[in-house]
């Protein structure tokens, strides 16, 4: 992504030798990396609060930090692909309350159903309501954003027609499986630890499969995409149902980690999902961004909330600190970009 | 140019099928009402056969085809659901026709008034209502008591202007006391607590907190006991867990938490039970035994307070049917018997006691369901 | 060639007229409130007026400029924030004692400055509206939360309160409707009959080339982004009046009805289509159908599912039909032109050469 | 097929498609496709806008399926259900507008659905790159292949597009008008590489429409009319009068009937304009009545001045006086107001507004005078727009119907009718003839012609050296982002012109 850092000479240096690009380069390219300045800020914030509270980063500290970021980072990993390809999702917070429910029901009606299987099977009835979402977008060929919206509220409905009044609590969920977000591997949930897999994995995906780069080629330019022979519809199709799959993964997460899921679980989460991923540096309009910013992204802004509480800083403060971040973020990828182009202009003119 | 004229109806077409899934939607629509209206019946039958079966309320025999209609704070929520629960019964118990439940399925503060509005029209007797907001409701409710509705405000109490009666747990006071004392057994007398309330704009929990701050600062038993902060959970799941996890990193000398809030405590046992804290910092506040016997259980919790929600949606449909029979007016000093809970008065500002609160611990918990 | 325009066109017009988006919905809204009159024994009253009217006011109000935004390929996903934010700094104002005129006047000056801030952040410095409205949306009700913290302020002069729920005799219609209506009317004009609204289609579908005709693209964004924040602020302080409670948390989740009201109403989410009778009509299904719901007492699960559904239909219809038709019209216009083709064979090639396009 | 060509390979056809039909709803866009293919061999195709040809190249690329044709790759019968079966067929397409995809590295522009795997079956980034650059070692260019797509040059882009297409192997390749934004030099390099491939065997189809160029590379042409095949001929047997005749179906009179009109005051002042590093120092006028064209190679900052005097891009130093009072820098409004028209480079993007119906596309200029108090008069609209359509002779169904519905030269036609409403004492058209077709071409140089003798003054950019040297009074030469050269007619020929624009000369220019 940060190709336009390489002066002249390393192009040169570059096409002469055919060698990889150097260290200087690759420092380079990691200060210019869209996931450098919400890393930055998150390593700051944190160690701002370390600063004024030793408690932050105490072991139960990291964990709820880590905890508390593992569903928002499953959730903005999911809502990125769709976004690179130059989609959107607001129906994930529909997805996961219905797959949260779908969890609770499960382990109610068959307690002795294996834990692995709850994971399956909740994930793939998640994957089924983002292919829904899929069809609907690639075969009726109308925007996500319109789509989306309608089955944010069919969806929600749906689960309130279910769930009526009905909670299922955290006991009436087998402990082995609550305790998957309570115990620990070296310090790290397990559920952390499930979620990074899945992080690596799909921005394995994004970054180094050939289905993963068409979903870049998709949202960079969908017209010059389905010229050039990518089956647009199949993979955007695909980027809704892993999507899907993801929020249902997130869903029974978010059962073995809260104490009830009900009805109004997951209400409302869509735009704070779209907001880690824009904040992560995944540009709104497709085409660039990471996985892994988005999973940076929600970091930083679950980790917010938890440092602004730890700081005591008045909470109705928080929420319009949040806003200014999700501002200044894409506010920096504006200004990385202006500055990029201005010189490439520049470069152009030199070159004639 | 034929062509573009072809073309041109085919775009007719195309809206026509728009047309076509509009209407079909509007059919589903149309069905939904009408299975409804069908659904209603069997439960005003049933409260015909109950008043029947209870025949022993006698003032009211001259009023028979009396509607009620409860509008909670918000629908799906395990609370009100046994609230209502208890609700539905003593109305039918009470002999109303029609019983109803509508509501909200998010407990914003303006979300209460188009229900209120539409039973307003419907010419409901008598609307039970938990205010989302003590003063949104108000012009609505207005409206509805010039229609001739009688207005019982149960759970969360409106703006006293504009309802016939308040239906209230506890005497406010009583149930802030008991929280102050569970907190203060169990963390020996002295320390830091903290209260995790629902929304920041809730009556019933700033009143309490506001006599739990009091109790605080008045009683020298508690002198060595300091109320460090108040946090809001907004009665959600998630954001009151986190709140939970905010005060004990925020403060770490913290002795105990009160959360009088049912959903705000068992987010809150479910953080301590699944954390270090878990045995080191004292929970209480106000729960249900169903979500909260786990925490006992497993020693999270050692004891907290509610009283029976049930009878709150009981004691206001005999409260309705007293209003709406005119037995009663919501004056100081009238009576009417709740059925089987016997006789209440209503008190200072209309306002109805149900039930002195229950203590829960690992002793008693089993003996409830609800 | 030029002759058969005017005929031809005209009886297009009409049958395109009574079949367009707009017409479309306008008879959805009457079968709708039909069906509700016919179908359900208390709809039919000067009370259900009101009463809807009121509930439907917010919506309205808020979905005047957002056509006009998301004509011109924007969006403002704010507008419930700023509502918020105003209802919020009505109360902390009116509670510190200022007068009743003067808190509104702030107020409305806030969403003014609120919009401003969205324009110029989308329009100034070319940041795309979906990321930097998502943003102000939490800033906005941040502030409303920072101005008025965990407070209810109900103590507003009764006289304003009772105001905007009185009604025009009895009509059943709520005063504040004249006011609603004037708004609407406003926008109307400006969209569809002024060169303003003219240009705010060439933004939509062509941003560059209605740069070339001199339409300041710049400038009719934060225009209507500042209208937008005006108005929202104008529906906080309804909404704080009609609830008699000025609250940080007035208002939120209305942007997302708003939007899906504008979208069924026929705007395209990619600009440069859309009008406000459209939009006005699927205001009107949707408050129907919701009141109607209300009325018999069906759960609002039934509400959200219906809504959601005609959204999804009211684009994918359409969508399937064309397909349909497509293949249809394909299959019988290749088995003619097979004729023509081996007609043609035969003829010489220099037969008069017709132009399609 | 009459007269069938000696064929330069020593096989059979290596892509032949006959009798392809393709209707889109109600239009028939192809009503008889013919083409062949030869290995070794350079095909042009070549025909009016609105004649099939794009059609028939998305059909051979996969993006449309043909109603009916008998399609042949390679002597086996194929049907391309996707542009991937046309890939997997060893069909190369280079597309008119270059389509790659801004926020992809260069590498991966090339094997975008074909990257290399390495270990695991992941895309083995390092010898993408190696391989890019290999390719672009080949071509001799030297672009970084690491670099992001967004900001390459239009003549960088189709190298790429080149490059792509080699790295396939293509057996067959197709390129849609490559050189409509390409200079001479850069077309020169590209003929180069053709030459080569087909040297190596490769059957290439070239779109374009310059017959020069067409005479310049290719073996054979095909010639279409009206969605249909009308002839075939060795390049060598053929003349351009007896190619248009068969395109237009007509004789066109005159290409360039340019007029002789008197020249009156000075209209245009531009004085010592300059833009960073686009554009220097630019001082020149123009005057009533009189034709001036800028030209250059593409990049040379010639878009970039005209833009710049209708107000569209700012500038720092120097004045722009429009008969002599000074317009402010980065303000279209005012250079309209001034008087100034502009027909962009880019009629799709720029010049229309695509979903628009054509009436209200024409009274787009018009909407603020024909407003009376703030609202538009419709019929007064309709009139004005059904006036300035007829005069300008558009063809359209009816003026309701969106203007992408037209043909390229209607849509040319609209977007002038547009401007010459206004009434503009300066039109400045960029590019005014690109990728329309030969009737129309004429059409416009004429109505060009007619309103200079009207007393419009006109400032002509154009890439096609015939247009320049036949249209233009005056001829303003640039060269990286200075005005080299100002030739008058007499004196202009394609070598001065062709030398100002790429060699340095030590040129004073005066006003």
């Amino acid at each position: 992504m940060s190709a336009q850092e390489i002066s002249s000479t390393d192009i040169e240096a570059v096409l002469a030798t055919g060698s990889r690009p150097t260290l200087m380069t690759a420092v380079k390219r990691l200060l210019t990396a869209r996931e450098f300045p919400v890393t930055a800020a998150l390593v700051a914030l944190v160690l701002f609060t370390y600063a004024n509270n030793q408690l932050f980063l105490s072991r139960q500290g990291v964990k709820d930090l880590l905890l508390n970021a593992t569903i928002v980072i499953l959730l903005a990993v999911g809502q990125s692909i769709v976004i690179i390809s130059r989609n959107v999702d607001l129906s994930i917070g529909s997805i996961l309350g219905l797959t949260a429910f779908a969890t609770g029901t499960l382990f109610v009606n068959n307690p002795d159903i294996p834990i692995w299987a709850v994971f399956v099977i909740v994930s793939l009835f998640g994957a089924l309501l983002g292919a829904l979402n899929g069809l609907l977008v690639t075969v009726a060929r109308v925007p996500a954003l319109v789509i989306t919206l309608g089955t944010l509220y069919v969806f929600r409905g749906f689960n309130n027609l279910w769930a009526g009044p009905t909670q299922y609590f955290a006991d009436d969920r087998p402990d082995a499986f609550g305790d998957l977000s309570v115990d620990t591997v070296f310090g790290l949930p397990i559920i952390t630890l499930g979620a990074l897999l899945v992080v690596v994995i799909v921005a394995g995906f994004m970054g180094r499969t050939r289905r993963g780069r068409d979903l870049y080629a998709i949202g960079s330019d969908p017209t010059a995409a389905l010229l050039f022979g990518v089956p647009v519809g199949r993979r955007v199709f695909l980027a809704f149902a892993v999507n899907g799959l993801l929020a249902g993964l997130a869903g029974v997460l978010y059962a073995s980690r809260f104490n009830s899921v009900g009805a109004t679980t997951g209400n409302g989460i869509e735009l704070d999902v779209v907001a880690a991923a824009v904040v992560g540096g995944v540009a709104i309009f497709g085409g660039s961004g990471t996985v892994v910013g988005a999973a940076i992204g929600a970091m930083l802004l679950t980790t917010i909330t938890s440092s602004l509480t730890t700081l005591r800083v008045d909470k109705f403060w928080q929420q319009a600190i949040v806003g200014v971040l999700i501002l200044a973020a894409i506010a920096a990828d504006r200004i990385v970009k202006l500055r990029a182009e201005r010189r490439l202009q520049t470069s152009e003119a030199h070159h004639g | 140019m034929k062509s573009s004229t072809r073309a041109g109806e085919a775009n007719h077409w195309r809206r026509l099928t728009s047309l076509i899934g509009l209407l079909a939607v509007l059919a589903l629509v149309a069905a939904a009402c009408g299975s409804d209206s069908t659904t209603a019946e069997p439960a005003s039958d049933g409260s015909a056969e109950d008043g029947a079966g209870s025949g022993d309320s006698d003032g009211t025999s001259d009023v028979n085809d009396l509607s009620i209609t409860y509008i909670p704070k918000q629908l799906n929520n395990p609370y009100t659901n046994v609230v209502l629960g208890g609700g539905e019964g003593g109305a039918a118990e009470a002999g109303f026709e029609g019983i109803a439940v509508v509501g909200p399925l998010d407990a914003s503060a303006s979300s209460q008034v188009s229900f209120i509005n539409a039973e307003t029209q419907a010419g409901t007797d008598v609307i039970v209502i938990a205010a989302n907001d003590p003063d949104a409701v108000g012009p609505a409710l207005q409206e509805a008591r010039d229609g001739g509705a009688k207005i019982v405000a149960f759970d969360s109490d409106t703006n006293p202007d504009f309802r016939d009666v308040f239906i209230s747990q506890v005497v406010a006071k009583d149930v802030a006391l008991i929280q102050v004392e569970l907190i203060a057994e169990q963390i020996g007398g002295a320390g830091q607590i903290a209260i995790l309330s629902a929304t920041a704009n809730a009556t019933n929990q700033n009143e309490w907190i506001k006599f739990i701050e009091e109790e605080l600062a008045s009683n020298p038993d508690y002198a060595d006991i300091e109320l460090v902060a108040t946090v809001y959970g907004d009665d959600d799941d998630t954001k009151s867990f986190q709140e939970a996890q905010g005060l004990l990193q925020a403060y770490p000398d913290l002795k105990g938490i009160i959360s009088p809030t049912t959903v705000g405590i068992a987010a809150t046992g479910r953080y301590l039970s699944t954390s270090e804290y878990k045995g080191q910092v004292a929970l209480t506040g106000l729960g249900l035994p169903n979500e909260m016997r786990p925490f006992v259980k497993d020693g999270t919790v050692t004891a907290f307070a509610l009283w029976d929600p049930a009878q709150l949606g009981y004691v206001a449909a005999y409260a309705g049917r007293a209003l709406a029979a005119g037995e009663i007016s919501g004056a100081e000093g009238d009576t009417f018997t709740a059925g089987e809970l016997g006789e209440r008065t209503v008190g200072e500002g209309g306002i109805v006691i149900v039930g002195p609160p229950t203590v829960f611990n690992a002793g008693n918990i089993d003996n409830y369901d609800f | 060639m030029a002759e058969t325009i005017g005929r031809s066109g005209q009886k297009a017009d009409w049958v395109r007229l009574a079949l367009s988006r707009d017409a479309i919905m306008i008879y959805a809204v009457v079968v709708a409130v039909l069906f509700a009159s016919l179908r359900l024994e208390r709809f039919a009253s000067t009370l259900t007026v009101g009463f809807l009217l009121l509930d439907l006011i917010p919506v309205l109000l808020i979905a005047m400029p957002m056509t006009l935004i998301i004509i011109t390929g924007e969006i403002d996903l704010s507008v419930a924030s700023i509502a918020g934010l105003s209802s919020a700094m009505m109360g902390t104002l009116w509670e510190d004692g200022f007068p009743i005129w003067l808190v509104i006047v702030v107020c409305l000056a806030i969403g003014l400055i609120a919009g401003a801030v969205n324009g110029i952040l989308i329009a100034g410095l070319g940041l795309q509206s979906l990321a930097v409205t998502i943003g102000t949306l939490a800033l906005y009700r941040g502030l409303a939360l920072v101005v008025i913290g965990d407070n209810a302020v109900a103590s507003f002069p009764a006289g304003l309160t009772s105001f905007t729920t009185s009604k025009l005799g009895n009509t059943g219609i709520p005063t504040v409707m004249i006011g609603v209506m004037v708004i609407v009317i406003m926008f109307a004009v400006v969209l569809h009959l002024t060169p303003f609204g003219r240009g705010l289609y060439a933004i939509g579908s062509a941003a560059e080339a209605a740069s070339f005709v001199g339409i300041d693209v710049a400038r009719v964004k934060i225009k209507l982004y500042v209208w937008c924040g005006g108005i929202s602020a104008l529906t906080g302080i309804y909404w704080t009046l009609r609830f008699s409670s000025a609250r940080s948390d007035n208002a939120s989740g209305l942007e997302l009805t708003v939007i899906a009201a504008v979208l069924l109403g026929g705007v395209s989410i990619f600009g440069g289509k859309g009008s406000i009778t459209g939009v006005v009509a699927a205001v009107g299904l949707i408050g129907t159908i919701t009141y109607s719901l209300r009325l018999e007492r069906v759960s609002d699960v039934v509400l959200i599912i219906v809504t959601g559904t005609l959204l999804i239909v009211s684009v994918v219809a359409p969508r399937i039909f064309e397909v349909i038709s497509g293949a249809r019209h394909r299959r019988k216009l290749s088995t003619q032109l097979a004729v023509d083709r081996s007609a043609i064979t035969t003829h010489t090639r220099s037969t008069a050469h017709r132009k399609e396009e | 097929m009459e007269g069938k060509p000696p064929s330069t390979g020593n096989h059979g056809p290596a892509l032949s498609l006959i009798g392809a039909v393709k209707t889109f709803g109600e239009v028939v866009a192809l009503a008889d496709g013919r083409v062949e293919l030869r290995a070794g061999e350079i095909l042009a195709l070549i025909g009016e806008n609105g004649a099939g040809k794009s059609t028939l190249v998305k059909i051979l690329a996969g993006v449309h399926t043909p109603d009916s044709a008998s399609f042949m790759v390679a002597g086996e019968s194929v049907v391309f259900g996707s542009v991937a079966d046309s890939k997997s067929a060893g069909i190369s397409i280079i597309y008119q507008e270059p389509t790659l995809f801004p926020d992809l590295t260069v590498a991966e522009n090339i094997y975008v659905g074909r990257q290399p795997k390495g270990a695991f079956g992941l895309i083995d980034r390092g010898r993408m790159r190696d391989d890019a650059a290999a390719l672009f070692a080949r071509l001799g260019v030297r672009i970084d292949p690491d670099r992001v797509a967004e900001g390459l040059s239009i003549a960088d882009q189709q190298i790429i597009e080149i490059a792509k297409a080699i790295s396939m192997h293509a057996q067959v390749l197709i390129m849609d008008e490559p050189t409509a934004a390409l200079s001479g030099a850069e077309v020169d390099r590209l003929f180069e590489v053709v030459r080569g491939l087909r040297d190596e065997g490769a059957a290439i189809m070239f779109i374009s429409h310059r017959f020069e160029e067409v005479f310049e590379l290719c073996d054979r042409v095909t010639v279409m009319r009206d969605g249909r095949h009308v002839a075939d001929h060795v390049t060598a047997d053929v003349t351009i009068e007896e190619l248009v005749l068969e395109m237009v179906g007509r004789d066109i009179d005159q290409l360039f009937p340019k007029q002789e009109a008197e020249t009156g005051v000075v209209v245009l002042d531009v004085e010592g304009i300059s833009a960073g590093s686009v554009f220097r120092d630019i001082s020149f006028t123009v005057r009533a009545g009189e034709i001036v064209a800028l030209a250059g190679l593409v990049g040379a900052g010639r878009t970039e001045v005209a833009r710049a005097v209708f107000g569209i891009d700012r500038y720092e130093a120097g004045e722009i006086r429009v008969e002599g009072r000074a317009l402010q820098s980065g303000s279209p409004q005012e250079a309209i107001d001034a008087g100034i028209a502009f027909v962009p480079e880019d009629r799709r993007k720029q010049g229309l507004v695509m979903e628009m119906s054509i009436q209200h596309n024409i009274t787009l200029t018009l909407r603020d005078s024909l407003a009376r108090f703030g609202l538009i008069r419709r019929p007064e609209e309709s009139a004005a727009a059904d006036d300035w359509a007829k005069r300008l002779q558009v063809k359209a169904g009816s003026m309701r119907h969106s203007v992408a519905t037209l043909s390229g030269g209607n849509q040319q036609k609209v977007v002038l009718a547009k401007w010459l409403a206004t009434n503009p004492k300066l039109l400045i058209v960029d590019e005014p003839t690109r990728g329309i077709d030969v009737g129309t071409k004429s059409e416009v140089h004429r109505l060009l012609s007619d309103l200079a003798v009207r007393g419009v003054a006109i400032l002509m950019v154009s890439s096609e050296l015939p247009e320049v040297l036949g249209m233009a009074d005056r001829i303003l030469v640039m060269r990286e982002g200075r005005l080299t050269a100002e030739i008058d007619r007499v004196d202009a020929t394609s070598e001065n012109v062709m030398r100002a624009a790429t060699t340095p000369v030590e040129v004073s220019v005066g006003a």
